[in-house]
């Protein structure tokens, strides 16, 4: 093998040996390679210039390609290709507590308004929330309310009820059930409370339990 | 007397003094060596043969002699060389007698050939490192890519929650307004501003004297504490209504209702 | 062209165009590239163990050369080339003999204990050695050993076979030779496996487990 010290003493290199040279030096090299640089590494008498026309010419078409970037060369993938850059990765994350109080609540009352939303869940809901579950298509505009200003209502959708197995949604458990099932509180309804209970120790009680009843 | 035996030997003669020539001249940088098995290894390098056909006997004499030279030279010796030096002279002695039938374990024999596959095997590593170190190596010989595109990782995240999730989100909300006056505080108890606020909607229509109890609001006079509080907010809204000098008040006794009406401004009686 | 969301639709994209994918792909990146990540980030149904058969006859006698280590792929300047990316060349950290041996030890007696690398050696084996070796990515631990102490073993990563142009453990120069030899048997000192000149029963056995370990 040709060493550089002898380079000199022999002819240039046949043009094939010269499109090697050119094609692994592009390759290795982590900028852009001039004429000029190409021919200093090359061995004495190489024509790097010429041997890029046919290095060109090889990858014309192909997945890489030879790019001329000001007065330097380099590969690059081709731009059609870039696409294949992107490594996607899946993420499942579970829906956050504002979403999925909304789809309850839009489950459980459909059709509903954005404002009834607010109203039951006590908070106003953001539009990313709404705009998320129609995203997800668990949820779609229904019919418009023949109420002043016309609002929107929104209905859960198919996919909603495929996702949760159920038939209509008028299958989800009923509020006695959720409570049957430990899902609710115990407590009464306001006004039916027992005065007597209603000191503060009583109080007191009603605090812990609901902090320790808080769903998660 | 396994020394006198040794001596006799003729071959094992010859290679003793030209190992004691040879242990003199490795004796300089004990150092360099790796241990006794190095050492070991280098020194069987001086019989210039394959290692297989090796004289463990001589190779023993070899070591015994470089440890008593480096004894002389009053030379550190790390244990491990000492320890190797006593286990030598135990192979040798075994290899020189006859063996003894009443002794159990190895014989010389299978110690000595075990020495020299552990020579042997080190030699080899040695050998094959070397080949090893010798071959293309990337970043010397052959070359990665050198201008490398980052794969750009998509993160594409879907969301999911389970009919619990549902259910138990729902139960979240709903017991959420039953607890509601808790939250809001107190439910049974009636503030003085709400009390004038009340008051002042109702003054109007209060022409005649009325008792004050009737101005509670609905279902704040049934129960004992609701009634409490709203009885001394309203109270003490007449009061205030009073020195804005909105209304008179009058108690024909004590504990007697307590009577209010509107008072006529200007065109009244006073 | 096709999209990555939509390709399910469609049939994989021909042979041709699968190429130029792999081309592409493997020229974006350094490190080698296995066929599961290829197949990933390729569009659904392209089959790249195919698609590399033809890239790798395309590249032949090149400059630059598609290269297999273990189940994956990587391209990489042909080595008789290597004089002229004298400016590409890394320094790579001198390492001592303990480390070479150490290595090498490695690479031939895989999955070895410290110990047995001890015993190879004949001295103790520095941490140094062995964590210089691990943080150059060349060794990585293995499995225990099922044996009393459960110790860790040592493996060759991928990024050793890479870096000594490996396809893949059992290409290493004269591994033949020396499991023809008997070199790489592990071979107790005499009297230790003789199960009569043992008094302890389960320590024997574990003995014979572990020596019937012996790497492939």
């Amino acid at each position: 093998m040709a060493t550089p010290e002898n380079d000199s003493l022999f002819e240039a290199p046949p043009m094939a040996e010269q499109e090697r040279m050119v094609e692994a030096i592009l390759f290795a090299t982590a900028d852009p390679v001039s004429i000029k640089e190409l021919t200093g590494r090359m061995p004495h008498g190489s024509d790097p210039a010429e041997a890029l026309v046919y290095v060109r010419k090889k990858y014309e078409g192909r997945g890489v390609q030879l790019v001329k970037i000001e007065d330097a060369y380099a590969f690059r993938t081709a731009p059609d290709l870039g696409f294949l850059m992107q490594k996607e990765t899946v993420e499942v994350r579970k829906l956050s507590r504002a979403a999925i109080e909304t789809l309850a609540i839009v489950a459980y009352h459909q059709p509903v308004t954005r404002a009834e939303i607010e109203e039951i869940r006590g908070v106003s809901v953001s539009r990313g929330t709404i705009d998320q579950l129609i995203e997800m298509e668990w949820i779609r505009f229904g019919r418009r309310r023949m109420t002043p200003g016309r609002p929107t209502t929104f209905v859960v959708t198919q996919g909603f009820l495929d996702h949760f197995a159920l038939e209509n949604a008028r299958d989800l458990p009923g509020l006695k059930e959720l409570r049957a099932a430990g899902l609710l509180d115990n407590r009464p309804p306001p006004g039916t409370l027992d005065p007597d209970a209603e000191d503060d120790d009583a109080e007191d009680d009603d605090q812990v339990e609901m902090f320790e009843d808080t769903p998660e | 007397m396994s020394d006198t035996d040794f001596e006799n030997d003729d071959e094992s003669t010859v290679l003793s003094v030209s190992d004691r020539v040879a242990a003199e001249a490795l004796i300089v940088d004990v150092g360099a060596y790796e241990g006794p098995l190095d050492l070991l290894l280098t020194l069987s390098r001086t019989q210039k043969v394959d290692l297989r056909q090796i004289s463990i006997l001589a190779l023993a004499e070899q070591y015994l002699a470089f440890v008593e030279k480096a004894k002389e030279l009053r030379l550190e010796l790390a244990a491990d060389y000492l320890v190797m030096a006593a286990w030598l002279a135990f192979l040798k002695s075994r290899l020189l007698l006859p063996p003894d039938p009443t002794e159990d374990g190895p014989s010389g024999e299978e110690l000595a050939a075990h020495l020299a596959f552990q020579l042997e095997r080190l030699a080899a590593m040695r050998d094959v490192a070397a080949k090893l170190m010798g071959r293309d190596q990337l970043g010397r010989d052959f070359f990665a890519r050198g201008i490398t595109e980052d794969v750009q990782r998509v993160r594409k995240v879907t969301y999911t929650a389970t009919l619990l999730d549902l259910m138990q989100g729902y139960a979240r909300i709903r017991t959420k307004d039953d607890f509601r006056p808790f939250v809001m505080d107190r439910e049974a108890v009636m503030t003085m501003e709400q009390a004038l606020d009340r008051m002042r909607g109702l003054i109007g229509f209060a022409g005649e004297w009325t008792d004050i109890s009737s101005y509670l609001p609905d279902g704040w006079n049934m129960d004992g504490v609701r009634s409490r509080s709203s009885t001394a907010a309203t109270f003490a809204a007449t009061l205030e209504l009073v020195k804005e000098g909105k209304i008179d008040m009058r108690q024909g006794d004590t504990y007697a209702p307590i009577q209010i009406r509107k008072r006529a401004d200007r065109d009244g009686d006073t």
